[in-house]
């Protein structure tokens, strides 16, 4: 694979290359901010992607070793038959996975969605949402007119009421919340896993001086995210400035989401709210096939971290 | 090439040359003056045509001819000077400029008034001997057919001044004789004005009340023909005015040229 | 002194007896054995593109439920409306800025201008205006086909020769009959050529168009193919827009032939 | 009987006197005022789009902080290197398809096929292919690019006047010189209209190049803004589009104007 | 337009006609036919010509007569029947035909071997009498002018077929004169077969060794003229000539043309 001339940064030196898919203000800012990339003994090669989708694309291709995405994607690219392993997780609230509503909308419950029109991007983690919460409420996804809309097409659609609501996910709930006159009809809790993957191409874990290196890599990683938990301000501010975020956003984001994941095991209790994820979607027909999500796990890397079911940080009340 | 013409032809403006700009002036140009790159093709030219009257044009190649002819077709404007021309112009220009997406007998039609039909195209066509091309595609044409239907789309119309920029150059005898006798019956039923720009000094003596010889940007001579129609190319006067034509384009010509009839 | 003699040797001698579109159908039926043929052999390995076996079972199967019959019946249909008000207002402008100065000077920059802003970055400001319906899609597509149409007419108008202008002008054509009789007709070559560009462009605006609240339409298909990693739905999407697109291109040689037949240009050789 | 006479008026009577280019920035202009006028009268609401003024102040940030210079530089020089690759492949598929019967039937139809698959449906495929470096981005753009320029090129050729090559063929030229001195010169009118339309699907096929691994460019700048929403660092970017689009404009022109100075054709009037 | 070469002009190729096609023919065509939708332009036409015979082809307009031409110069290959033809040959096309978008020099000089300079175009240009315009776009020209510009183009070529198609036709009498003797001039020097294509009787007789009559698609006829050059078109010969070719173009003539001299 060609993969030469990207024009991403490389850290670090030593013989082994470690290439890694990241998104503009994830991976690559915090570990720099948390000062984690310092004594690298191994090299980095940084490609930076627009979407988690993508970065998948590029693992799978083997253009990258790994790299980090949401919930869903992996269930998706699982579903294709990607080569995929993922090797780590963090557990974080899922109060930033919210469906909106504008400020004076009679839309006062879940249930309240009847008939009415909601914006998803197609199949990302707030698609899961979406039909969990009207389950939970008992609708069913047909009882609203579901518009599927990017986030940047769904930001305009709602906020000029051409939408009634919004399911989506931090940092756009944060932002909307500033500044579309947006309310929180119902947040995730409850309803999706609030985890996060690293994700790594299979042939990469073949080869030894790699693993070491990705082992190395998660460990910073780990420690950069205790980092942000400490941090929030700071992080906010590198995040912002990465991202274009306006501080206050970025900063509400951290408190609401970012800052409270804590490093998880990829373990049974992960592996089964995955395959809900993949079984409600291949119920929805959207995946073309039904498969065992554990297949596409290493738990090698899970070391002595807590289960995945502890509970994520918080930053108390006031946030 | 000379010719005689079968039918009588006669002067519909028997005030010939007036040339004073009076009320009945088909044409009236003043210190005309046209530049290329700064160059003056046209001098400060004077030129006035009475209604009516056949003019010919000669000159030697490159000497404007044609760039007065778009002048007074109104084709060209970056001029100075006054040029005062009738509203209806109809004109035959060097090269056919037949619109290649149109059919012939369409190309004749176009631009005339009161959606005339098929049948009018057809009959100019005929006339000028392309009967049979009426359908074809102006770019299948042999030059001398082109020329023709070009012709033919200036006739058809009516015009109160005629333009004719070598109209029978690349014709064989007959059908330039046949052609010559077509612009002279139109010339003779309208009574519009014509300026026929040609090389032939015997095909412009048989045909025009006057005869113009442009030179440096402006006419340089002119010769009436005062003579009725037809007229034989023999004739002392006609023979006497071709040699002194020729003498001003440059060619020594003592003796008179030869008359031929049509077989 | 005397010269060696060649003969001109006839054409008849030496005509070809393939029909054209047997001909034609050459290149792409040669792309498609290629592709078979590295994949049966492992040049070509299946996670990088499915071979033509599975990619004809995945389009038989889409077939069969219905999905991409009616996604091309929705798609065409938006083509075809984006394609007459693109049309008519890329023609219209090219009229303009085509035949007069004035026109010129006060559209040709600014399409100039718009025509190099991505589209893309304008479907949230077509959300605001148009909202999430059909419009913002139809919209998009009449957009590409606009500028397309309008750069090639136009370029068509300013190449029309300036002797068959001043001709017509001398036939006592007015403005109108002028256009209609001279201009059009000048520039039809050049709008042949937009109108083959247009056709794909729609194409390829319907994939954009199709990501606002679309459930429907191969645009939707395709993007949907993307977001959930299916290579052989991509690729036989793909197909479907390479099919529509020699359709396209037959359609407009059979225009180009019927309206063309004056033009006795150049055919290679 | 006596005809009604008219004046030729002079042309020189009526000239204008507003230079040219100022006339052309007419348009642009016009639009820019609507633009600020609909803001401060709130016609159009600021979160809608921002007011001139505001996206004045956004676009000396960017390019106070280097942002927006430096992005330029690297999009440039990929539209450069894809706009070389492009053009090296469209001109040479247009000139085998163009010139020979054989290579039109196996080119010709096999082009028309690709070039209506939509370029941004083959990222995956790229990635895939060429990994995600910057071979894929410049690969985008070439494709755009070399589309564009065959068909108008291809147009081009075919639209040479038969009697001119019956000309060069008389006059002893070989193939090459018959390229060289009737065929491309005959084509480049076409060639140019070409040029104009790929240097705008270059910067288009940017914004979409630029999603794969990209932190650099304007079509990253604009991405990442439609991401986080900020509607101002769109419009920078569209504008940015939108200059680049008039001076690549301003460019062909300027070639126009050299090369094409021997066709005193239709100007308007 | 009848005329007088000023140099005398010598046939080099005293065995005129033998039209056997033997080893020292230029041109040897047997029973070509070329068709357009159907109908035959060129119908089981023969011709012969021999190296250095200067012929002149004469018929109605729309007769195939640059049809022939067009075939001659292997440009025209949807034909039947058998045509051999020199490999140098040099065509001057009815219309210009020159490349709009070179200057008038270098569409003289295009295609010529062995990269020429300027001067050559200059030379060739000059001798035309387009000394002035040698820098000029092809489509700022006169008619004359373009046609001139393609006369030097055909003849700067050293060729051994030169294949004129009504070369002088847009030219005043002067002009011609000049353009003719040019042509006469390469002909003697290089010896090359010419066939001229004219609507000009006199201009035929004057300079071809045989004229010959296209009609209905074959060579109806043809004359041989066996008169030293230079010729006068008062000669009694050549007078009875141009009535016999004008009675078979279907004009009468029964006078002699008079001659004319260059001043
Ligand atoms: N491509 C074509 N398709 C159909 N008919 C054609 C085509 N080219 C020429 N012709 C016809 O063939 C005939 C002979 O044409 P050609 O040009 O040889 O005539 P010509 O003798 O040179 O006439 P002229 O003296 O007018 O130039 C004409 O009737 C013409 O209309
Ligand atoms: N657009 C132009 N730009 C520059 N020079 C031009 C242009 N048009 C014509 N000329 C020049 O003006 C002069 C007169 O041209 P014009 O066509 O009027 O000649 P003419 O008398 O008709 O000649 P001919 O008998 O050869 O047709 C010529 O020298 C020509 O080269
Ligand atoms: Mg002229
Ligand atoms: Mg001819």
């Amino acid at each position: 694979q060609n993969n030469s001339g990207s024009s991403g940064n490389t850290d670090g030196k030593g013989d082994v290359t470690l290439n890694v898919g990241d998104q503009k203000g994830n991976d690559e800012a915090v570990l720099r901010a948390a000062g984690q990339l310092k004594n690298l003994p191994y090299k980095i090669k940084w490609s930076t992607f627009t979407s988690g989708p993508p970065i998948l694309e590029a693992v799978s291709a083997k253009a990258v070793d790994i790299g980090g995405v949401g919930n869903t994607p992996p269930v998706f690219a699982a579903a294709a038959k990607s080569h995929i392993k993922v090797v780590a997780a963090k557990h974080g609230t899922s109060d930033g996975e919210a469906i909106l509503v504008k400020k004076g909308s009679p839309v006062k419950r879940t249930a309240d969605l009847k008939g009415k029109s909601v914006a998803v991007a197609q199949g990302s983690s707030a698609h899961y949402q979406l039909v969990a919460s009207l389950a939970k409420a008992g609708l069913s996804i047909k009882d609203v007119k579901v518009s599927f809309l990017q986030p940047a097409d769904a930001l305009a659609a709602f906020s000029r009421g051409k939408v009634d609501a919004w399911a989506v996910w931090d940092p756009y709930t944060s932002q909307a919340l500033r500044q579309s006159d947006a309310r929180v009809l119902t947040t995730g809790r409850g309803v999706v896993n609030g985890l996060n993957f690293q994700v790594a191409n299979p042939s990469s874990l073949e080869d030894e001086k790699k693993v070491k290196a990705v082992k190395d890599y998660l460990g910073r990683l780990r420690r950069a995210q205790d980092w942000v938990y400490k941090h929030p301000e700071e992080w906010a501010k590198v995040w912002g400035k990465e991202t274009g975020l306006p501080y206050q956003v970025a900063l509400d984001s951290v408190k609401r989401t970012n800052g409270t994941r804590v490093n998880v095991a990829v373990d049974k209790p992960a592996i089964a709210s995955e395959q809900e994820i993949a079984d409600t979607f291949a119920k929805l027909k959207l995946t073309p096939r039904r498969f065992s999500f554990a297949d596409y796990v290493d738990t090698r890397f899970n070391g002595g971290l807590p289960p995945s079911t502890s509970a994520p940080r918080t930053y108390g009340k006031g946030s | 090439m000379a010719t005689e013409l079968h039918r009588q032809v006669n002067s519909p403006a028997k005030d010939l040359g007036k040339g004073d700009g009076s009320g009945d002036a088909a044409v009236r140009v003043r210190s005309l003056t046209r530049s290329f790159d700064g160059r003056a093709v046209i001098d400060n030219l004077e030129l006035d045509i009475p209604a009516g009257e056949f003019v010919a044009l000669l000159g030697r190649s490159g000497c404007g001819k044609s760039t007065l002819l778009r002048v007074l077709a109104g084709l060209d404007r970056e001029i100075e000077g006054e040029v005062l021309v009738p509203r209806r112009k109809a004109v035959a220009f060097q090269a056919p400029r037949l619109m290649p997406w149109k059919r012939v007998w369409r190309n004749v039609l176009l631009g005339l008034d009161g959606r005339p039909g098929r049948a009018v195209a057809e009959r100019a066509l005929k006339e000028v001997g392309l009967g049979h091309r009426v359908d074809a595609w102006p770019k299948t044409l042999s030059g001398g057919e082109a020329q023709r239907a070009s012709l033919a789309r200036a006739l058809v119309r009516e015009p109160d001044l005629l333009l004719l920029d070598e109209p029978f150059g690349a014709l064989d005898a007959l059908t330039r004789i046949t052609a010559q006798q077509l612009v002279a019956e139109l010339w003779q039923r309208r009574g519009c004005a014509v300026l026929l720009v040609t090389h032939d000094v015997e095909e412009a003596l048989l045909l025009a009340d006057r005869v113009l010889v442009m030179d440096g940007g402006v006419i340089a001579h002119q010769i009436r023909v005062d003579r009725d129609r037809p007229r034989d190319i023999a004739d002392p006067l006609l023979a006497e005015l071709r040699t002194e034509l020729l003498d001003r384009l440059g060619v020594k010509a003592p003796e008179p040229a030869a008359v031929h009839k049509v077989a | 002194m005397s010269p060696v003699l060649e003969p001109v040797v006839p054409l008849s001698a030496r005509r070809r007896t393939v029909p054209r579109w047997l001909r034609r159908t050459t290149g792409p039926l040669l792309l498609l054995v290629l592709w078979q043929v590295s994949s049966a052999t492992g040049v070509l390995p299946s996670d990088t593109l499915a071979s033509p076996g599975t990619i004809a079972g995945t389009a038989s199967d889409l077939l069969k439920d219905g999905t991409l019959p009616h996604a091309m019946l929705v798609s065409v249909q938006r083509v075809l409306i984006g394609l007459v008000l693109g049309g008519v207002i890329g023609i219209s402008l090219a009229l303009v800025s085509g035949l007069s100065r004035l026109g010129e000077d006060l559209v040709d920059a600014t399409v100039q201008m718009l025509r190099s802003i991505p589209w893309v970055g304008m479907i949230p400001l077509f959300i605001i205006w148009m909202g999430i319906g059909e419009a913002p899609k139809i919209a998009l597509i009449a957009l590409g086909v606009t500028f397309h149409l309008y750069l090639n007419v136009y370029a068509g108008i300013r190449g029309v020769d300036a002797q068959l202008i001043e001709a017509g002008n001398s036939l006592g054509l007015g403005r109108w009959g002028l256009i209609r009789h001279v201009v059009l007709p000048g520039a039809l070559p050049g709008a042949m050529t937009g109108l083959r560009y247009s056709l794909a462009t729609a194409w390829l605006a319907l994939v954009f168009g199709e990501t606002i609240n679309a459930d429907d339409g191969i645009g939707f298909l395709l993007n949907r193919a993307r977001e959930f990693f299916q290579t052989d739905v991509i690729v036989v999407c793909l197909i479907v827009y390479a099919a529509l697109g020699l359709l396209a291109d037959f359609i407009v040689r059979t225009l180009e032939r019927l309206l063309l037949q004056w033009r006795p240009n150049f055919t290679g050789k």
